[in-house]
């Protein structure tokens, strides 16, 4: 008998949260949640060394009944939509512990205790193969964060705790509505309650009524575009992204689980959506304007952590965008787009923080010169800006040009609109670049310190990954191509 | 001879309450701690011989009296939540001179209520449920004192009497229309009331008595001030237990007894659910009483559980009774956590205008940890954030209605349960990220053993679901 | 023999005096009375039932309710009594500052 | 073993220079020079063995591709054209390199100005010779980032700060255009292939897109009503990035704010390994180009206009970089007219314009190394504040006056006699006679022939200002010592003799590249489908005059400048005046500045559009509290209804009963 994995890198987390609670200083803590999250990696390594990429199956499967009288279980499975993504969170977690390795916090272990559940959280929506038990997970990820945003946050981080709770709080019930949906119609015609997501995606089509299909995909959708999140739904996330620690923020960042919904659960409903060709429209159009809106939007912030932040809407566009390319390639791309911007937008949270840590301030204008001052930061930040501005050799070229070029076979219109944006997403970088890092050092910060090592070797490995990863995508894309393929092959199925 | 084995956790705490109203009268203060305990433990009995008598069920006293899934299961919460009270009321009567007075009437209210569960005749019925109302009539106004409490009393009996009228003219007709007031006897005959006003009109009486104690929006207005202002452990039996009580007799009034009006009650119904559940909510959001807050959101959770009447579907039953369990346990709970603040703000100052003021929560995550824990617990699981009571009962309850195909109720509801996140999280929000002056205190130990048997049962049944719903899918098999 | 609906006529006028006084009375004490005058109104329609049905339930009920209603006079003076003690009035609508 | 297989060495050497550099440079002297210039020696002594190969057997195209990632693949192409670029680009950058071991002996950041020079290089050369478009584009922009980094090399001068941004972002519009080249270009191989792409099969490896340029051709799209084929629409994209590289009209404004940089860099930049990048991308996909409709001549037409444009701004500068900034940008045109050439010499074409790249590579090299060392001993830019420094840096002089020859191109037409600049320069401008003569079109004629005299009037008032006449300001002037007088040397012979040496060889050479060796292309059909009539008559065959002009209007810019600037018998003070208007149009260099920068950059995009954006993102926020205080709004009325009066309450009741008694009632009746 095999160990269970899947369920070792969900609930490890969660008990090692507890168990940070209960020690008593920083170094015990940041050592414990270090010690858990060390853990989690090296089984997710050791899983995807064992994970047969060539098969859109689920792998490490894990069943065991949890409310048999409404059909709900506990059942866990990984495949190549959701593997690159539990390896993101598996690796970035260590790093972002050593990163704030020597914050000076008050209840850090409070704080190692969250971010080890949202971790646990985001790692088991992603393996939950049963809806109610994706739901569990996907409405947990909520909770930590609201803490950790409303304890550690900026000034306005009460109203933004709130907001970001009760907004995304508020999709996720609609997505809530959609399953019931999905599961009582499943249920009236096989006659035996199950709430397994597979097993709910193939009975979709069998739902009669057109109209009550579409409301379905909808309210699906809705939930995962709250998350994501994209144009127009997005007015929680710059609140919550500047408001939250460092920490909290890369959390954020690591919440990938709207765009997951999006490739598990829409993509395989929408062949059997009447209204397949609007909605994929409107997808695609939603896309290309978070990318374009997201850019214009950058460019007009004064906070550097503010301008990340819609950089950060922008690049989740791509993930939209490449969705409803319905090509196995475009799709694919973004799924990468997930990964790649995961790691990307770490590197640039961090060094947002280590900027604010030791300026004081984060308004652009205000900074200037520091290449001089902070040289380690300067050169990972640039690494980190290139990536983000889509600079080949790097992570966010791959998928960004996947995205495009693929997505253009079905939906030309909507590439012609975000390639706008790439100038625009050059510009913006380029401006903060040049304000924080080049120019006339400011010299009322006095002398400046360069970022400490344990930060600079969190950085530098995640952004060496940006570079591996940029050259070399094959060992996260080609199971995502796989799997992507199996998604397109069911679209192909209604002529698509 | 009949048999009274099915009798005997009512016979047990019957018992226990005249024993302990007798010994009281010879008891000094000081010694009269023994009471509480020894109450506790009364109504600890009855509740495990309920759990040894489940299964089995029957009829007595010529059938007036039925005993099956449905009424153990109320049972099992009344008892249970009289037992939190109980517990958490040991610290409160501490050094009152009317503490057997207290728990005999807590007790008595308690087998009000259980006989309400298995009232099968509308006089039993209608006589148990004014034995509950008058036992709760004198404990909202047990601090005589207290010019708030006794406020809080006089308005939960007036409108209280003048339900009980409106019930009982309501009865009246029904008996006429039928000639029987045994509660299947009128099912058989109710026929002759078909779309006559005078069945309308007794429907609507009936759903206004009992609306009364379920707190339906309009027949809800007492409720808000009299939670604020009796004692908290009576606003938590009142919220938790008396509550529950309507809905019992509600399910068996109208879902045995006026099923053929079924037209008529599932519309009014539909009508105050969603009225209820959104006036609930809305003005749940600008409290700053706790208690009032707290009063308020069990009105919004009123109004869920009357979804299930406008489903009727065994699915919706199961729901709403399950609703009703944890339910009984979450706002129990959150009450006597607020007594605890509402004690440790007392000892602190005597003279305090409101002593449940939110302001009052101010770092209690600090001051009172194991308070400020369940009582996140709770609003927790009445927001319905998952892996709670709370959400284990919406997810049934609010997807019934999916299932019978009320979207748009469903949506409403939802929409509420979003809306309702907004004031239990400013509680949180009160208790661990605003600071206080105010240093640590002991926490009172009963206070603290009621609110942690509450939230293991709160986190047990969003947990390990499956006995919970199971049993309340076998309770509303009796109802379908 | 006197026709069933006087009686109900009859029952309905002194309920309808009765929550017409509930509504509009300002002491407690009247208002009670009010209140007994609603419960006695559903006994007359109890018994006026029972003895048109033939069936002894309703009277037995009209019983019990009196009984009840007893009980309940006495809770309602009760508290209205301990009101006079700490507001020296029993004008309700003065007693509102459990409000909003 | 083969030469070939070491080809992957060419550019995996400067990049892993750059990595020791980097990383080590701190710790070996002059900042570990020594690392890139060995990695570029072994890189140049591949390429060059190449090529050799190469020029023997032509057959033996060096041709190497690896999966990358998905349908796309990694690869080497060495052909003819490759080969060359990669001897030049290599040869150039390592002399540059062994210059700047001397010019930038005393900057303390060293080690990273050698890290990037190198990966700039090693970038430069992935450019040259990748096999298909994708990896071409990812080195372009790799060539972009470097040279942001490099232009930026002083970062704390906000000046060079901006200047830096200012080059990627005015490159970047170009490299978007040909992004948007390549999706579309891949969307139309992949409806060829109507979406199944067979395995193995590279659809962006270059044969493979020559092979389907008929069907590309074939499909159309409607644009403003025209009917515009899809070949058209890519070469015009791949050219707008040739565009925004090679600093042509309209993107030109980044080249002269470039000079931010240090001379050493913007030597590499304007000879080697950056604004060539676009010449080289119309070459490589010269078969495309000649089959489309239409683009050649776009790219003829820029290319005139951009060399005169140009050389009218070279005229009035006063920074000497500036001056030869300028030129660059000019001589680009001259390139760039000499590819639209093929419209009527067809593949020939290529063989010019490459043939003047290389000689401009060496010769403008030269020029700013030359401009290096001056600076380097004067300490100033301005040549007002020079004069006379001849005399002080002689071999810096002579090769100067060499390359200066070079660019304006002296020699004798018919004979091998003349620099380097003249053998490649008037073929491109017969070519354009020719172009007229069978086409109508005498502008690019026009332009380039102007341009050739302001070019040469440009050319010699700087030579003139500074190294003649006597000092205008005092500056302890030396010569610069051996380490950057000996590239000068290199380079001035190869200035001087290149072009004799090589004029026809290089040109038959060019034409294997597209002939039949490594994908078959028959350039005769592509150029019908693309509406040209290839001129029967070769070059050579023109009017005598048309011969000679371009040395006569060389001879005549240099005696205009060398009365003006050299005897001073003509006073220009009338002319060279702010309150001249054309002269101040030229001095403010048309108000580029002002149009793009300020206009379009700042008005439009910033505070029109995103500032625009921000409020309409306020307006998002603004709901979303509005819906959160419409509900505290109801909150605080409905909590008004529980009035604390008991009579009320009941009241409530009361009504509640009624009104349900109705509202049901009604609702009976009517259901």
């Amino acid at each position: 008998m095999e160990i269970p994995i899947l369920s070792l890198i969900v609930l490890i987390p969660f008990l090692f949260s507890v168990l940070t609670l209960l020690t008593k200083n920083k170094e015990q803590a940041r050592a414990v949640a270090l010690l858990s999250s060390v853990v989690v990696l090296t089984l997710t390594v050791y899983m995807y060394l064992n994970f047969d990429s060539n098969t859109a199956q689920m792998q490490f499967q894990e069943f065991a009944q949890w409310v048999p009288s409404l059909g709900i279980n506990y059942q866990l499975g990984i495949d190549g939509i959701s593997m690159p993504l539990v390896l993101l969170n598996a690796i970035v977690i260590p790093f972002l512990i050593l990163f704030t390795w020597n914050d000076e916090k008050n209840h850090s272990n409070r704080f190692y205790a969250l971010l080890l559940a949202t971790q646990g959280a985001v790692i088991g929506v992603f393996v939950s193969l049963d809806f109610f038990l994706f739901y569990v997970f996907w409405e947990l990820t909520l909770v930590p964060l609201f803490f950790m945003v409303s304890i550690w946050g900026g000034p306005a981080k009460h109203k933004a705790a709130i907001k970001f709770f009760i907004y995304t709080h508020v999709g996720s019930l609609v997505m809530l509505l959609g399953i019931f949906a999905l599961y009582f119609t499943a249920w009236k015609q096989t006659g035996t309650p199950n709430m397994n997501i597979e097993h709910l995606l193939s009975q979709f089509q069998f739902i009669s009524d057109g109209l009550s299909r579409n409301l379905i995909f909808l309210a699906l959708l809705f939930g995962f575009l709250v998350k994501i999140p994209s144009f127009p739904f997005h007015s929680w996330l710059p609140d919550a992204y500047v408001e939250a620690p460092t920490a909290g923020s890369v959390l954020f960042v690591l919440l990938k689980i709207g765009g997951y919904g999006l490739f598990r659960v829409s993509l395989p409903l929408l062949p059997f959506t009447p209204s397949m060709d609007l909605m994929v429209t409107v997808m695609a159009a939603l896309g290309s304007v978070s990318i374009l809106y997201g850019a214009f939007l950058a460019l007009a912030q004064r906070d550097l952590k503010r301008m990340v932040a819609y950089s950060s809407i922008s690049h989740m566009g791509y993930v939209t965008l490449g969705a409803a390319g319905l090509v196995s390639l475009s799709v694919s791309g973004a799924m990468f787009q997930q990964f790649s911007h995961g790691l990307i937008m770490s590197i640039m949270f961090m060094s947002c923080g280590v900027i604010n840590r030791a300026t004081g301030t984060r308004i652009i204008n205000d900074l200037g010169g520091l290449a001089g001052k902070m040289p380690k930061l300067a050169v990972i930040m640039m690494l980190a800006f290139m990536a983000s501005l889509g600079l080949p050799g790097l992570t966010g070229f791959i998928a960004e040009f996947m995205v495009l070029t693929f997505t253009y076979i079905n939906q030309p219109t909507y590439v012609i609109i975000a390639i706008l944006a790439v100038i625009i997403t050059a510009a913006y970088h380029l401006w903060a670049m040049q304000r924080t890092m080049f120019g006339v050092y400011n010299q009322k910060f006095g002398v400046l310190k360069d970022i400490s090592a344990s930060q600079t070797f969190s950085m530098a490995i995640i952004a060496l990954l940006i570079l591996y990863f940029g050259l070399n995508p094959s060992p996260v894309l080609n199971m995502m191509i796989t799997n992507s393929e199996k998604l397109v092959s069911l679209l192909a199925v209604t002529g698509v | 001879m009949v048999d009274l084995t099915l009798l005997t956790p009512e016979l047990t705490l019957v018992g226990t309450g005249l024993v302990v109203l007798s010994i009281g009268l010879f008891l000094n203060t000081n010694a009269k701690k023994i009471l509480s305990y020894l109450a506790s433990l009364g109504i600890l009995a009855s509740l495990v011989l309920v759990l040894t008598n489940l299964g089995n069920g029957g009829m007595l006293f010529n059938e007036t009296l039925s005993f099956d899934a449905l009424s153990q299961f109320f049972k099992i919460v009344f008892l249970s939540v009289a037992l939190l009270v109980s517990i958490a009321s040991i610290k409160y009567t501490e050094g009152n001179s009317h503490t057997e007075e207290f728990y005999s009437l807590l007790i008595f209210a308690t087998v009000g209520m259980m006989f309400v569960a298995s009232a099968n005749d509308l006089i039993v019925l209608f006589v148990a449920f004014e034995l509950a109302s008058l036992a709760t009539y004198a404990l909202a106004g047990f601090e005589k004192k207290n010019p708030l409490s006794l406020e809080a009393s006089m308005k939960y009996f007036m409108i209280g009497a003048l339900s009980a009228a409106l019930m009982l003219f309501g009865i009246s007709f029904i008996y006429g229309a039928t000639g029987t007031t045994s509660i299947p006897g009128v099912a058989e005959n109710i026929n002759i009331l078909l779309g006559s006003p005078i069945g309308l009109l007794s429907v609507v009486l009936m759903i206004a008595g009992l609306g009364f104690k379920i707190a339906l929006v309009p027949f809800h207005m007492w409720a808000p001030d009299t939670y604020q202002g009796s004692p908290s452990v009576v606003s938590s039996l009142l919220a938790a237990g008396s509550k529950k009580m309507g809905f019992v007799a509600a399910f068996k009034v109208f879902m045995v007894g006026l099923i053929a009006l079924q037209a008529e009650w599932t519309t009014a119904f539909a009508l105050l659910a969603v009225i209820t559940m959104t006036l609930g909510n809305i003005v749940a959001l600008s409290q700053n009483s706790v208690k009032r807050m707290l009063a308020y959101s069990s009105v919004a959770q009123a109004g869920y559980i009357t979804m299930s009447f406008v489903v009727m579907s065994k699915t919706a039953l199961a729901g709403a009774i399950l609703y009703a369990l944890s339910h009984g346990f979450m706002k129990a709970g959150a009450f006597i956590a607020t007594a605890a603040v509402i004690y440790m703000v007392l000892s602190e100052k005597k003279d305090s205008e409101m002593p449940d003021h939110i302001d009052n929560f101010r770092g209690l995550g600090k001051r009172m940890p194991i308070t400020a824990l369940c009582m996140t617990i709770f609003l927790f699981a009445l927001a319905g954030i998952p892996l709670t009571a709370g959400y284990m009962s919406k997810f049934v309850l609010f997807a019934s209605t999916i299932e019978a195909g009320l979207v748009w109720l469903a949506v409403i509801a939802i929409l509420n349960s979003a809306i309702s996140l907004f004031y239990y999280a400013r509680v949180v929000k009160y208790m661990y990220f605003l600071s206080s002056e105010g240093e640590k205190i002991a926490e009172p130990v009963p206070y603290t053993v009621a609110m942690i048997i509450a939230a293991i049962f709160v986190l047990a049944i969003g947990f390990w679901s499956e006995p919970f719903i199971y049993w309340a899918m076998e309770a509303a098999k009796v109802l379908i | 023999m006197i026709p069933l609906f006087y009686y109900l006529a009859l029952s309905a006028i002194i309920f309808s005096i009765g929550l017409f006084g509930f509504m509009t009375q300002r002491s407690g004490i009247r208002m009670l009375m009010c209140v007994e005058l609603m419960l006695n109104a559903a006994n007359i329609n109890l018994v006026a039932f029972s003895s048109y049905n033939a069936d002894l339930t309703g009277q037995v009920f009209a019983l019990y309710s009196i009984a009840l209603a007893a009980a309940e006079a006495a809770i309602g003076f009760a508290i209205l009594m301990s009101i006079y003690r700490v507001r020296d009035m029993i004008n309700l609508d003065k007693i509102n500052v459990l409000r909003w | 073993m083969a030469i070939e297989n070491m080809a992957f060495l060419i550019p995996v050497l400067p990049a892993l220079a750059f990595v020791l550099t980097f990383f080590l440079g701190k710790k070996l002297p002059n900042g570990g020079a020594i690392i890139p210039i060995i990695a570029i020696f072994t890189s140049f002594v591949i390429s060059l063995l190449i090529t050799m190969n190469l020029l023997q057997n032509p057959g033996q195209v060096v041709s190497q591709s690896y999966n990358w990632f998905a349908i796309l693949n990694v690869g080497i192409l060495i052909d003819p054209l490759a080969a060359v670029m990669l001897s030049m680009v290599s040869f150039v950058s390592l002399l540059i390199h062994i210059y700047a071991v001397g010019y930038m002996s005393h900057d303390k950041a060293q080690p990273r100005y050698f890290a990037e020079t190198a990966l700039f290089t090693a970038a430069m050369l992935g450019v040259v010779l990748s096999d298909n478009i994708l990896q071409f584009f990812v080195c372009w922009e790799l060539v972009g980032l470097c040279s942001y980094l490099l232009i930026g090399f002083w970062f704390e001068k906000p000046s060079a700060a901006s200047a830096a941004k200012k080059a990627f972002l005015t490159t970047r519009v170009g490299d978007v255009m040909f992004l948007a080249g390549i999706i579309l270009l891949f969307a139309d191989i992949f409806k060829i292939f109507n979406g199944s792409i067979p395995q193995g099969v590279y659809v962006l490896r270059f044969d493979e897109i020559f092979s389907h340029i008929p069907e590309i051709a074939a499909l159309n799209t409607q644009i403003f009503g025209f009917e515009v084929s899809h070949l058209t629409l890519i070469t015009l994209l791949f050219f707008g990035g040739a565009v925004g590289k090679s600093g042509q009209f309209p993107l030109h404004v980044w080249l002269p704010d470039a000079m931010e940089g240090p001379t050493t860099v913007s030597a590499l930049i304007h000879a080697a390994t950056m604004v060539t990048a676009g010449v080289y991308l119309v070459a490589r996909t010269f078969p495309m180009f000649i089959a489309a409709p239409y683009s050649l001549l776009i790219v003829a037409y820029i290319g005139a206009f951009t060399a005169l444009f140009a050389a009218t701004m070279g005229l009035v500068m006063n920074d000497i970089k500036r001056i030869l900034a300028y030129s660059t940008i000019s001589q680009l045109g001259y390139m760039m007219l000499g590819l639209g050439m093929g419209a009527v010499i067809g593949i020939t074409a290529v063989g010019d314009s490459l043939f003047h790249l290389i000689n401009h590579a060496f010769f403008k090299a030269l020029l700013f190394l030359c401009a290096g060392s001056v600076i380097h001993a004067v300490g100033t830019q301005d040549i007002r504040q020079m004069g006379g420094v001849g005399k002080v840096m002689p071999i810096t002089f002579a090769t100067m006056l060499i390359a200066s020859l070079a660019l304006a191109g002296f020699g004798i037409p018919g004979t091998s006699i003349g620099v380097s600049g003249f053998f490649s320069k008037d073929p491109i401008i017969e070519a354009a006679y020719l172009f007229g003569e069978s086409t109508e079109n005498w502008f690019p004629y026009l332009f380039s022939i102007v341009a050739a005299l302001l070019t040469s009037i440009y050319i010699f008032r700087l030579i003139f200002m500074t190294f003649t006449g006597k000092p205008r300001t005092s500056y302890g002037g030396h010569e610069s010592p051996a380490v950057m007088t000996v590239p000068l040397i290199i380079l001035g012979l190869l200035a001087l003799v290149f072009g004799a040496l090589t004029k026809t060889s290089f040109g038959n050479f060019l034409k294997e590249t597209f002939g039949n060796n490594f994908v078959s292309i028959d350039i005769h059909a592509l150029a019908e489908m693309g509406e040209y009539h290839l001129a029967s008559h070769g070059s050579g065959s023109e009017p005598l005059i048309i011969l000679w002009m371009p040395v006569i209007v060389a001879f005549a810019g240099l005696l205009i400048s060398y009365l003006i600037y050299g005897m001073r018998i003509l006073d220009m003070s009338s002319i060279v005046s702010r309150n001249n208007p054309i002269y101040k149009l030229l001095y403010n260099r048309y108000y580029q500045n002002a149009i793009y920068t300020e206009f379009l950059a700042v008005k439009v995009v910033y505070e029109g559009l995103s500032l625009a954006g921000r409020s309409i993102d306020r307006g998002f926020d603004w709901l979303v509290n509005f819906i959160g205080h419409i509900f505290m709004e109801l909150a605080d009325g409905l909590r008004q209804l529980q009035t604390g009066v008991v009579q009320n309450y009941a009241t409530a009741v009361i009504t509640g009963v009624s009104l349900l008694v109705i509202l049901l009632k009604l609702i009976m009746e009517v259901f």
